[in-house]
């Protein structure tokens, strides 16, 4: 690490300067824009008569909106811990698959290895195409269980309360395991080996050394990833949106397709602007937590 | 080859200042080794020296032209770091002629230059690996022939041993004393082992908490110390510190009494030291100390007695040979008055014959005088 | 290591055996449940209609890439193609000037900086749309590669440097300063010394930018409208039209727009995986 | 197609812009059939040697806010192809020129008054935003050998008749009957089926308050009623319950369903109900399909549905209203829907009259005649798009059973007279 001199100024600055000249025009100014249009009732077909300034009227509005309080319980509850939860597990779960030995002595592995790249490469677009055609009345799914006998009439996972957010879940999950999967599997393969040989000697059982050993070492990775997949699902519009457009209803209605609606498709610039500002302050929550929990850890060498 | 001028050069990082007005001459052609605990600032040292750390106050000068503001390549100085620093992505060829193709030497001097380098260090056969296919002592005298090619005016070493095995490093150190006789070549070595420093050192640079110590020949510092520090770093095993006072030029202690010194003053805190090679053992009731044998090293040609003196001191006394000692057992020391060495309170060497422990400079106060007296 | 956790010694060979199996049919379902939707949209896409089971009769043709190809998909793969590479190039170079000032030196505000960089990782995009749009249309950005450029440079680039600034932890600094000692200059001992040595840092970053970009559909459909200005996945869109759906082109579209993701995932497999570990979220 | 555009792609690489002395125009169509559009466009372009017209193409659903963002901030196509429903909303937003003086000076293919739907289309003020281009409807389309299988000899005329048929046909056959997309994406039919059902028994969402306002037309309870009527069909009534998880009338579930012989009753617009006849004719072989199509019921004021369809505007900001007119001229005139635009029906009563739809489609041509305009519902306070959203939403709500149909309803209720008191 060279401390800062004068002499290094140019350097640094030349280094800097067009990133973040760049990041500034992209995200500054743009987000500036809109706390000013979160204050008025700025609409889509006023834009060129300019919207009235309101105040805080449009977060008053959307606090007293009872559909709003399903939106955040959609967004944190479902978005943000279940389906980090689930990937996280599954994620692990496959992680310990590919690993274990078994399935390398089945020549599986490398196939697995494979197989994991194959979600990570379709575009959220495309996943969704396919998921919603599995799941469709004649899909794939229904004909499974029909044949199986484990249902007697079609179900229409994606409009249904019980399955919607479990069939969400899924495609978000396939499309989103591979990083997890990758992460756990890399984790795994710096796994020390003379603790597993220490836990041996003490004694333990399969079961011992993962609690005790795997699971201690994968931790760290797990808090890590929880965290990464909570941002990256929050912020996603596209598998919501394109999976059931917020239906059955507003059943499935999340923040970031909120912004979307109210601002495309009712175009109501103020309040959309309102429900994004709310989504930017949440995340400068999460944000801030992620940075002095993991960023600030992860690079305390440069701080 | 040159020389190197250090002139109250100072350094911080931030608030916190690591080198404090170091000034120091390093002539031509000599073998420099700045020693000192971790933490002392004897890399940062080097590094300003390298030009890798500007300096915040003070000058330094190199061949009496002031180099402050000349950036580390531009200094003609060549450095051996402590990782060896190889390049993973070149052979060891590229690794020791790219200082010169950043120069843009012609290729065929390059060749010229790196054979003759690799020549030197045997490494010809290793021409043309990469640094992950070498051993570590192999990795180390690539950094070291990477360092020759350039032809530097001062050879810079940041602990460069410190990653080898101890029969390596021995033969190493050995090494590198024969190739600065048959470079000539100024060398400044920073390690954290004295054993280096006496082995490989025309002179010594003793450093610690950023201050300098002193400065000398191997010998000048084994032998005359100006402080605790530098007598208790210097020597192996290390020299042992019995604390006491002086009163009338005889010291004195719960444990042992010696004198006359030629000091002319009364000082209550007062330490001597005693190297262990100038201890012997003498027949019981015989000598001025008495030792409670802890534990008897035996190391073939000599004998490493471990033990407490009445006053719980710690001392290390060698006996030639092989001697067997119960642990428990009580041995008499003789403890010879010529070979102690007087420290004052704050650590500070006093000389008996310079007068240098005058009263007025280390005047105790009346309570401590009452003390003195007493004890 | 098997999860099975089974350590009755006298049970032990036979509950093994059971839990080997179980192991392997356990991986070989999950290998399924992964490539399975993968290989719907390529068999589909040369099925006669979209949907290869309800299809009946599986007749085989070429029929549905025929009619991307006529509605213009070769040059939404150009522009997907030319702008991504692009935006790759100027986004990664960018990111490691950054990640490298980031991890090679000290300076006013740094803190502030990366926090704002890792900030950035998180901002929710779709509140920028609207006021892109405005800024867009006013620089006449609309409807051109730089404008689309720039918005994929700037979403790919926080996160970029992020995983930089991992991998620049990984090359140590000694190197830096004995190429300072060996005369390079600064942009010498990044070109020469650092940069070969994160290449497979590099590599990865670039690919997960590539990835991002590849797949982005929001800035895209906001700021191009012309037909030959389009990216893949809008063009896969306008399959979806509002009396009628072409499946078949949609499977097609899909596939082409899966595809060049899969052929460079392949070969990076390894890279990629060290990626994940020694860049974003080392543990 | 590809070779053109490919070299125009190139050339405008190569040589920038700098080559183009004639007047160029950008028209963006959003539908279907771009190769027909484009051979007539190039049929224009040969006419018209001056002018140099690039068609550009976005997904329908995307086509509303995108022009309107565009247009509103000073760029956007110079001709765009918009709904009926759409042009007094841009108007108003000075997305769209007033077309008046460029009618009265140029005129038009028999005349603005031989076009339909004209009130979708004139502000208060007299100004004329766009012009009718292409009209549709929405109607049923029955699979006639499922409703003789059922003993069903007659397409049902009222709407409990049809409710009654659905039912049947699913007892009968196991097959649905009468299966719609019942999601709830703004893209969804159960806007078009609530307003028939409604307007049939005389009442409108919105209506003129005769004081140059607007206000609601229907009671919450008769919202309900209609929500119930529809829910009625779900499961047992012969729409499967997997159509709550559909949202287009071109779902490949009702398409197919209808084609495979699996449902018996679909309600789309005439496109759709051609490229089903295509598809089921290029599957089949024969050129005999077992499809009807039929007017929509009739409650207490006759079975009334909407005249939809798409019109041409001209760009508020376009510098080349002329050239752009010309296009419009060209793109309304008879000639154009003889040789090129076979498939839609025009929106000019002399042409619309003039044209021979073929047995399966006579169903569209009949309710084409019993259609109505959306009217009072055009106004500037509640867009068309945001009741749409609002009816699916609330629909959707209530049939999944998240809350019951009087409070949907209500809701409902409640929202679009809130916009209208905006």
């Amino acid at each position: 690490m060279i401390s800062f001199e004068r002499q290094h100024l140019g350097f640094i600055l030349a280094m800097l300067v067009p990133a973040f000249l760049l990041l500034a025009l992209f995200y500054i100014w743009p987000a500036t824009f809109n706390l000013w249009n979160s204050f008025t009732d700025l609409t889509l077909l006023s834009m060129r008569q300019g919207g009235n300034f309101v105040g805080i009227q449009n977060y008053v509005d959307l606090i007293r909106d009872s559909g709003f309080k399903t939106v955040i319980w959609n967004t944190a509850f479902w978005l943000a811990f279940v389906s980090t939860l689930i990937r996280l597990l599954l994620g692990l779960g496959l992680a310990l698959l590919i690993h274990s030995e078994p399935v390398r002595r089945a020549g599986l592995r490398t196939i697995a290895r494979m197989a994991i790249l194959l979600p990570w490469a379709t575009p959220p677009i495309v996943a969704v195409v396919v998921w919603r055609q599995f799941f469709d009345g004649q899909g794939l799914f229904n004909q499974i269980f029909l044949d199986l006998g484990i249902i007697s009439e079609p179900v229409a996972f994606l409009g249904n309360q019980a399955t919607v957010w479990p069939a969400l879940l899924m495609i978000i999950t396939w499309n989103t395991l591979p990083v997890v999967t990758l992460t756990f599997l890399a984790a795994l393969q710096t796994l020390p080996k003379d603790l597993f040989e220490a836990a041996e000697m003490d004694g333990a059982g399969t079961w011992r050394k993962f609690v005790d050993v795997t699971l201690p070492h994968l931790a760290p990775t797990m808090v890590v990833m929880g965290l990464l997949l909570v941002i990256w699902t929050f912020n996603n519009f596209v598998y919501v949106w394109l999976a059931t457009g917020a239906g059955p209803g507003t059943f499935t209605n999340v923040l970031a397709t909120e912004v979307f609606m109210k601002g495309f498709i009712s175009f109501e610039l103020g309040y959309s602007s309102a429900v994004g500002m709310i989504m930017v302050a949440i995340m400068l929550v999460f944000g801030a937590f992620y940075f002095h929990f993991v960023a600030s850890r992860n690079f305390k060498e440069i701080m | 080859m040159s020389t190197l001028t250090l002139d109250r050069l100072s350094k911080s990082f931030g608030a916190v200042d690591v080198l404090h007005n170091i000034s120091l001459d390093i002539t031509d052609g000599e073998f420099v080794v700045i020693v000192g605990p971790s933490g002392c600032g004897k890399s940062t040292l080097l590094r300003t020296i390298a030009g890798l750390e500007p300096i915040t106050g003070g000058e330094l000068y190199l061949d009496g032209r002031p180099v402050r503001n000349v950036p580390a390549a531009k200094r003609g100085l060549a450095m051996v770091f402590q990782s060896y620093a190889l390049y993973p992505h070149k052979t060891v060829e590229k690794n020791m002629g790219f200082a010169l193709k950043i120069a843009g030497e012609p290729k065929a001097e390059i060749d010229r230059r790196v054979l003759k380098a690799a020549r030197i260090l045997k490494l010809e056969p290793l021409l043309s690996r990469f640094p992950r296919e070498l051993s570590g002592g192999q990795r180390q005298r690539v950094a070291i022939g990477r360092a020759i090619v350039r032809d530097p005016s001062i050879f810079l070493f940041d602990e460069p041993l410190s990653n080898l095995d101890a029969a390596l490093r021995a033969e190493v150190r050995v090494e590198l004393r024969q190739l600065h006789k048959n470079l000539g070549a100024t060398m400044i070595y920073v390690t954290h082992d004295q054993v280096e420093a006496m082995t490989l050192a025309d002179k010594i640079i003793v450093l610690k908490d950023g201050y300098l110590q002193q400065v000398g020949a191997p010998s000048t510092l084994y032998n005359d110390p100006d402080n605790l520090f530098v007598a208790g770093f210097v020597g192996s095993p290390k020299m042992n510190f019995i604390p006491g006072c002086l009163r009338q030029g005889t010291f004195l202690s719960k444990a042992l009494q010696t004198g006359p010194f030629n000091v002319d003053m009364d000082c209550i805190d007062m330490t001597v030291g005693i190297r262990p090679e100038d201890i012997s053992i003498v027949e019981f009731g015989k000598g001025n100390a008495r030792l409670k044998v802890d534990v008897a090293e035996y190391l073939g040609s000599q004998t490493l007695v471990h033990g407490r003196l009445s006053d719980k001191t710690q001392i290390i006394a060698v006996a030639p040979g092989e001697l067997k000692l119960e642990a428990d057992a009580e041995i008499d020391l003789d403890i010879p008055t010529d070979k102690c060495l007087l420290f004052n309170y704050e650590g500070q060497r006093v000389r008996p014959d310079n007068g240098s422990g005058k009263v007025e400079r280390d005047a105790p106060s009346g309570e401590k005088l009452q003390q003195v007296a007493s004890c | 290591m098997t999860v099975a956790a089974v350590d009755q010694p006298r049970e032990r060979d036979y509950a093994s055996i059971i839990g080997n199996v179980f192991v392997v049919a356990l991986a070989v379902l999950a290998i399924l449940f992964l490539a399975l939707p993968v290989v719907w949209i390529f068999v589909g896409s040369f099925l006669q209609t979209g949907n290869p089971i309800s299809a009946g009769s599986m007749k085989w043709t070429f029929a549905n890439y025929r009619t991307i190809i006529e509605n213009d998909f070769l040059i939404f793969i150009f522009n997907s193609v030319f702008i991504c590479i692009v935006a790759v190039i100027i986004c990664t170079a960018l990111a490691v000037m950054v990640a490298y000032a980031f991890s090679r030196y000290r300076f006013p505000l740094k803190r502030m900086a990366f926090a704002s960089i890792v900030l950035g990782q998180l901002f929710p995009w779709v509140i920028l749309v609207t006021p892109l749009f405005v800024m867009f249309a006013k620089a006449g950005l609309l409807n051109s590669y730089v404008g689309m450029i720039f918005c994929y440079v700037c979403v790919s680039l926080p996160f970029s440097v992020y995983m930089l600034v991992g991998y620049l932890e990984a090359v140590p600094r000694d190197l830096d300063e004995a190429a300072a000692m060996d005369g390079c200059s600064r942009v010498q001992i990044v070109l020469q010394v650092v940069l070969p040595l994160m290449l497979p840092g590099i590599v990865a970053t670039a690919t997960y930018s590539f990835l991002l970009m590849w797949t982005e559909y929001l800035f895209a459909l906001a700021f191009l409208t012309e037909t030959t200005m389009k990216t893949m996945p809008l063009g896969l869109a306008l399959f979806f039209g509002q009396d009628t759906v072409d499946w078949g082109a949609v499977m097609a579209a899909s596939a082409a727009t899966t595809l060049p993701a899969l052929l460079l995932f392949l070969p990076l497999q390894s890279k990629l995986v060290s990626g994940v570990t020694s860049g974003s979220v080392k543990g | 197609m590809l070779k053109l555009s490919g070299m125009t792609l190139v050339a405008s690489l190569l040589l920038g812009t700098a080559v183009k002395a004639e007047t160029s125009i950008v028209f963006r169509y959003n539908d279907g059939d771009v190769a027909v559009i484009e051979a007539a466009v190039e049929e224009f372009e040969a006419a018209n040697p001056d002018i140099d017209v690039t068609v550009e193409r976005i997904a329908w659903g995307d086509a509303r806010t995108q022009f309107l963002r565009e247009a509103l901030i000073g760029g956007g196509p110079d001709v765009v192809h918009i709904a009926f429903v759409w042009p007094l909303e841009m108007g108003q937003a000075v997305a769209l020129q007033p077309l008046n003086d460029l009618i009265s000076e140029n005129g038009i293919q028999s005349g603005i008054d031989d076009f339909v739907a004209q009130d979708l289309f004139t502000s208060k003020e007299g100004s004329i935003f766009a012009v009718p281009w292409t009209t549709d409807t929405f109607t049923l389309v029955y699979n006639k050998d499922l409703l003789s299988e059922a003993g069903i000899s007659e397409f049902p005329s009222e709407w409990p008749a049809l409710a009654e048929a659905s039912r049947k046909i699913h007892e009968a056959t196991g097959k649905a009957g009468f299966g719609f997309s019942a999601g709830s994406a703004a893209s969804n039919v159960i806007w078009f089926m609530l307003n028939y059902y409604w307007w049939s028994n005389g009442h409108a969402l919105i209506v003129d308050d005769g004081a140059g306002g607007y206000k609601m037309g229907i009671t919450p309870e008769e919202v309900a009623e209609g929500f119930e009527y529809f829910a009625s069909f779900m499961g047992d009534g012969g729409n499967p319950d997997t159509n709550i998880s559909v949202s287009s009338w071109s779902d490949p579930s009702i398409v197919n369903g209808m084609i495979s012989g699996h449902q018996a009753i679909a309600f789309m617009p005439p496109a759709t109900f051609r490229s089903m006849l295509d598809t089921y004719r290029s599957q089949t072989g024969s050129e005999e399909t077992p499809f009807a199509s039929a007017t929509i019921p009739a409650g207490s004021a006759g079975g009334i549905s909407h005249l939809g369809g798409r019109s041409l505007g001209i760009n508020s900001n376009t510098k080349h209203p002329e050239e752009s007119f010309r296009l419009v001229q060209y793109l309304t005139s008879k000639g154009f829907f003889e040789k090129h635009l076979k498939t839609q029906m025009p929106a000019q009563k002399a042409l619309l009259s003039s044209v021979d739809f073929g047995p399966e489609m006579a169903g569209f041509a009949t309710q084409l005649a019993n259609g109505r305009s959306w009217g009072a519902y055009a106004n500037p306070k509640t867009p068309i798009g945001e009741m749409w959203n609002e009816t699916g939403r609330s629909f959707g709500s209530f049939l999944i059973g998240q809350i019951s149909a009087e409070v949907a309803a209500q809701d409902f209720y409640d929202k679009i007279s809130g916009m209208l008191g905006k």
